[in-house]
């Protein structure tokens, strides 16, 4: 069975799809009440809010789906910004022709990944549009900063370390062979980070500011952080963790994985005299067995990221211009 | 000019064949190359432009060798 | 001899000199690496004319686009061509637009693509140099084996040595070249032995590591330094004097050579291949392409840059109007395009 | 200009697109810290959530356009729970193809519109995707009940009348007749309901649920209304509120405006001895004037909707079956 | 008289009798006033065959698909046809599918759209009564006159006469008919004459106003009580005695008659209209549909409904297997479909 | 059997006309029926197919009336 644009006439056909499909997988209290908005309690932390929408294809890949993805996505986001996900609101847009056994994968996968993360789907929406059979998610998170602590790039300062959790461009190179059918054993690192992240605070470690590295890869993530601290930073070439099939993929293609997504990474900016200890806690935890120092800010009033290459050589590394396409030269 | 990488041959069909990229595996026409599985070609575009005799890392080597035996001074 | 040894005596004292690495991708490899900052401030690399994007003229994008633009039409394409500029618009404007154009790594692609859409027909944009024109000759060979009706071939193919000799010919100043390493791999060491004996410059093929290029330079250096003018082979793992015979007979069988519009340079004599008369039957219009001279007014001085007359941050327009983002000249999108690079890697 | 797949690389034309178009609408103290959360102060109420997507072609449209439509349907799911709308996500979905002059004229809208509902944008998304010039956005709202009251489909009971609060059907007939090319001065209603809503809260209205009349139609809520809550209603045909020129839409394309979706009107049920000051309240509103009592809610037990027609007869309103097409017969 | 009367005298004492109203469109009329409810217990509305969606073959739905699967084809429908089952799907299920299909309000924009896009060709499914009729001859008239090869006619046309005569042949429980408005419009009140001589039935042309049907109601119930047998025009406003002359003439200009299966009936002789040999050129395999007797085998009971045998919740699938929302049959299915009205206005 | 609903003849033009639905102006083709602007026609499928000779109101009153003059005892 396939999604057919009745699906999104609000009238009998979407009742239907909501109560066999999203119902058996998303129920709880304050979803099940149907109402226009849901009602929560009263809460005496900070919020943290934020958004994503979620427009991958494949909609299952290895290593997860969209619904995961998702998910994880929003609630990586709030743990980026130090708090706890709370609520998550779920908006999906079907594409006639989307199966309906794929859409229940995707949904069972979205329940169990916010499950697992702690967090409880409380709004939900449902169209249809005109289409090919995809489908895009757009989450929105409600998170509580529980610690107090002020974490942001306002308080990245020189002399701080700056840590990556994990190796570099696994998604995107996953999506990729997916989408030009190239065979490999690459998986996409989608991933809750919350767990390393609550291992950190809970440590006391001194994190300044952290980003997940998603769409734009490090490269990106370093140049909005070198701009929003105004701060100069520098990392080593050789200290930049990617797999060696991802490597290889990327230079089949002639792409660079500084600029490629993870789903389960993240940039961590902690007080340099912390660094060593961060990075043997990111290490204990099984999703950061890779992680790496890579780096430091350098220097204030500069907002400009620099590599030392393998050779010594020092270069700049600016945002990605364009998309990265598969090119001959 | 060209993007061109290097891979291990895995099998090879007529003028088609299966090159490995530390565990990528692309379909690459071999037509213009004369190899076997187990040989490395260096692929580009798709296609296989030619074996390759050494690896990089030896390859570097003998240069620093054969540098060593030019004679500059004429 | 290693590493170190090499690193030292290109940091020393020299005398000026400038070496142009032929090749976009070296250029690529040379900034990557942060070669630059390693060498003595003397010896000045420049970049050639080696990125077949940039090469490429307004009129080849306009046609291009003009096909994916017709109905029930593909174009297929590599991705660095997507934001060279046509004299109204690149391919990526024109796909928001509307036109059809899908991205390929190899076009070995639109055989499987024609056979499963008989609707359609496949235009593939050929651009690239001897490394890449042995590939389209394969696709050829195929359509005219499996019956195919519907692809199609729009090229702007380029040959090196034309190109060569006419930079050794209007330019006196470059005293070595770092010759393309896998254009060499196609038509072998031994291709640029004429060059060097008739223009005096050495030639030193490289590969593509930094310590290639690290190897090519420094021989290159000694070479000048000590008169000499020879070519050296320093990626023989994959280049043989005589190159690939098979491949060079397949650009034989289908192209034969013509005057050819290099974009930013102008007209080279005897610079592009062409499907020959055989194959003209599955030509899209490119032969009409190759007196091509129109360029849009603009002050681009690319040109001047691929030649090696200038490095890009001597262009008024670098990274002030001319960025990534918003180019003006094919060199500034690509890559392998030597303002693009420059871009992109160095700041103050 | 239009929008191209690198406006969604997450690189430097992602940058762009935010700093020159997004950012010059919707800056504020949150959104400016361009973290991946927004971090929101503590608050004393009860919070309500609520999500939707908005996909609504063409984009712009007599009325309004998606962007006031992607504010105005989230904040009147707010209000319609009884809480005043605070905070705004809002992603963004670009086709490739978009016009950006549009977009601009989209994302100004989009931001008057939620200064307008005094609700503030705190976290954004932006996604390119493959398509033709088409733009989906979602909306996440937070807001907070400051009232105390509780209201809900579960304390509606016999005796209750439902009030509706204009016109039936105008945005729908205004969305179809931009997309079949059918001349008229038919406007969609999108409007922000708040003002209503506020002034029946304020004036100590017993109100017992609130819906407003979207996707599906007045038909389809009441529907809702009679399951959530287990009671039959019954309205009046001859009350219920349809303009002359969206009638004649209608009968042309064979639609029934109790299937057609409004963007601002609601069904609002009070307690039957609040009815007739309820519906003077909203009559004094601008958007209220044509505010009618349709009926009530007649028998506890029996989810069912029924309509005593203009000629004395009796017949049961269904939801809406498939999508409302044009038809032939 | 006035409507009070009306309502009193037909809420009153009478004798069992059962009125078909063969159109869809006073069956929905008739369901949305609650006119049922106003009714004594004895007199029975029945529904006729008179929904040109509910009565189109399923290979009919199955032909419209292929060509909306062919590429560069679309299929141009109206929207009541887009849940009919097919021997395997919709026509919605197949645009799920990637089926091309565009909701038309009238054929004319056929003619729009086919010059806009020449590269595609439009096959407009073309189902309909007299009414309808004329309106595809218009199309085939500018087509021809505009020259547009690209317009094609998949036709499921019926004809209401000889529909009526099978009913009354096979059917003594009816007791008079509401005739068909708007078909009466083309036809004219005088073609339901040669009926009502014959079968000594009478027939009450009606409007689509509840005040309209329960007029007509009215005066077959006395015609009835009076053992009279006579045409009454009661829709004068629109409809003449001889009908509209210029669409009959357009109908026989275009079209020539035939055998026609109706789904859920059978065959029924001369009951189709089909392009006649000049315009053929443009049928998209209509004709091939014509004896169609294909059937899934299923327990729809529609023929029996069509023909006003039973109600539909005597079929024992009414709104358990059989819903709107999973049609088991087109009587379901269509928003003028009698099973889709009776399950959409009747609740316990 | 055939939705068709009353317009108001605003233009014609040759075989093409507009019609105005209380506001809604349609494209119609006007072939079938000899109507002028001013004129109200029955619209079906985008064709007018008759010219309307009164409204339902009057038409309705009207057959009150005949009803009243209607012999049907025998
Ligand atoms: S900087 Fe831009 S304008 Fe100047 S030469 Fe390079 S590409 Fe041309
Ligand atoms: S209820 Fe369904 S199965 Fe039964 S006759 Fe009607 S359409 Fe056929
Ligand atoms: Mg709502
Ligand atoms: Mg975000
Ligand atoms: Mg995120
Ligand atoms: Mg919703
Ligand atoms: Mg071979
Ligand atoms: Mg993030
Ligand atoms: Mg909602
Ligand atoms: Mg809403
Ligand atoms: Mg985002
Ligand atoms: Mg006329």
């Amino acid at each position: 069975m396939k999604i057919v644009m009745a699906h999104g006439s609000g009238g009998n056909a979407t009742r239907e799809l909501i109560k066999d499909l999203f119902h058996k997988y998303l129920a709880n209290d304050y979803l099940d009440k149907m109402e226009d908005s849901a009602i929560l309690p009263v809460s005496e932390y900070p919020l943290a809010m934020t958004t994503d929408s979620f427009v991958v294809t494949p909609l299952e890949f290895p290593g997860g789906d969209i619904g995961k993805l998702a998910v994880c996505g929003t609630v990586n986001d709030l743990w980026m910004a130090g708090a706890e996900p709370q609520y998550l609101t779920a908006g999906f847009i079907l594409e006639e022709g989307l199966d309906l056994d794929l859409l229940d994968r995707v949904v069972a996968s979205l329940s169990r990944t916010a499950k697992e993360a702690g967090i409880k789907i409380v709004a939900g929406d449902t169209k249809v549009v005109q289409g090919n059979g995809g489908l895009y998610i757009n989450t929105a998170g409600l998170g509580f900063r529980k610690s107090g602590r002020h974490i942001g790039t306002d308080v990245i300062r020189e002399g701080d370390a700056l840590i990556v959790s994990g190796d570099l461009g696994n998604h995107h190179a996953c999506i990729m062979s997916q989408r030009m059918e190239i065979v490999n054993s690459i998986q996409s690192d989608c991933a809750n980070l919350g767990p390393m992240v609550e291992d950190l605070l809970q440590a006391g470690i001194e994190v300044r500011a952290m980003r997940d590295i998603t769409r734009g890869g490090l490269g990106t993530v370093l140049n909005e952080i070198a701009e929003a601290s105004n701060h100069a930073v520098e990392i080593e070439e050789k200290s930049i963790p990617v797999d060696p099939e991802v490597k290889s993929f990327c230079d089949i293609l002639g792409l660079d994985p500084l600029y490629m997504a993870n789903e389960g990474k993240f940039l961590c900016i902690t007080a340099q005299e912390h660094a060593e200890r961060a990075l043997n806690i990111l290490k204990q935890n099984p999703l950061g067995t890779k992680a790496r120092l890579i780096g430091s800010v350098t220097e204030t009033g500069k907002p400009l990221v620099t590599v030392k290459t393998r050779l010594g050589g020092k270069r700049v590394i600016d945002v990605l211009y364009g998309e990265g396409l598969p090119r001959i030269c | 000019m060209c993007v061109a990488v290097p891979g291990k041959v895995v099998e090879v069909n007529d003028f088609t064949g299966k090159v490995d990229f530390q565990g990528n595996i692309i379909d690459v026409n071999m037509a213009l190359v004369d190899a076997q599985a187990g040989d490395y070609v260096l692929v580009h575009a798709g296609c296989a432009i030619e074996v390759i005799q050494k690896d990089t890392a030896d390859e570097i080597l003998e240069l620093f060798a054969e540098l060593e035996s030019l004679k500059y001074e004429s | 001899m290693n590493l170190d040894h090499i690193l030292k005596e290109l940091a020393g004292d020299h005398q000026e000199l400038k070496i142009m690495e032929v090749c976009g991708t070296h250029t690529s490899s040379i900034f990557k690496n942060g070669i630059r900052s390693l060498l003595s401030p003397k010896i000045r690399l420049i970049s050639g004319p080696g990125c077949p994007v940039c090469v490429t003229p307004a009129s080849y994008i306009d046609k291009a686009i003009e096909w994916a633009m017709t109905p029930n039409y593909v174009l297929l394409t590599f991705g660095d061509m997507m934001k060279v500029p046509g004299s109204e618009k690149s391919l990526s404007e024109a796909k928001a637009d509307g036109a059809r154009v899908e991205i390929m790594y190899s076009p070995q692609e639109a055989l499987k693509k024609a056979a499963a859409n008989p609707e359609l027909t496949y235009v593939i944009a050929c651009v690239g140099f001897e490394t890449t024109i042995p590939s389209y000759a394969l696709v050829i060979e195929q359509t005219e084996r499996s019956g195919l009706t519907n692809i199609k071939f729009l090229t702007a193919l380029r040959r090196v040595m034309p190109a060569l000799d006419f930079i050794c010919a209007t330019d006196n100043e470059i005293s070595a070249f770092i010759a393309p390493g896998h254009v060499s791999t196609i038509l072998g060491s031994q291709a640029y032995a004429g060059l060097t004996e008739q223009y005096m410059k050495p030639f030193a093929v490289a590969g593509f590591e930094g310590e290639h290029i690290l190897i090519a330079i420094y021989d290159l250096v000694k070479q000048v330094e000590n008169h000499k003018h020879e070519v050296h082979n320093l990626y023989p793992s994959v280049v043989k004097p005589e190159g690939n015979a098979v491949a060079l007979a397949y650009i034989n069988n289908y192209f034969e050579s013509g005057q050819a519009f290099w974009r930013g340079i102008g007209v080279i004599e005897d610079s592009g291949l062409y499907l020959n008369q055989k194959y003209r039957k599955y030509d899209a219009g490119s032969a009409d392409l190759a007196g091509d001279t129109a360029q849009k007014t603009t002050n681009c001085r690319c040109g001047e840059v691929i030649l090696g007359k200038i490095n890009p941050d001597e262009c008024p327009m670098f990274g002030k109007v001319c960025t990534p983002a918003k180019a003006q000249g094919p060199c500034m999108v690509s890559s392998e395009g030597t303002c693009g690079i420059w871009f992109r890697f160095t700041r103050k």
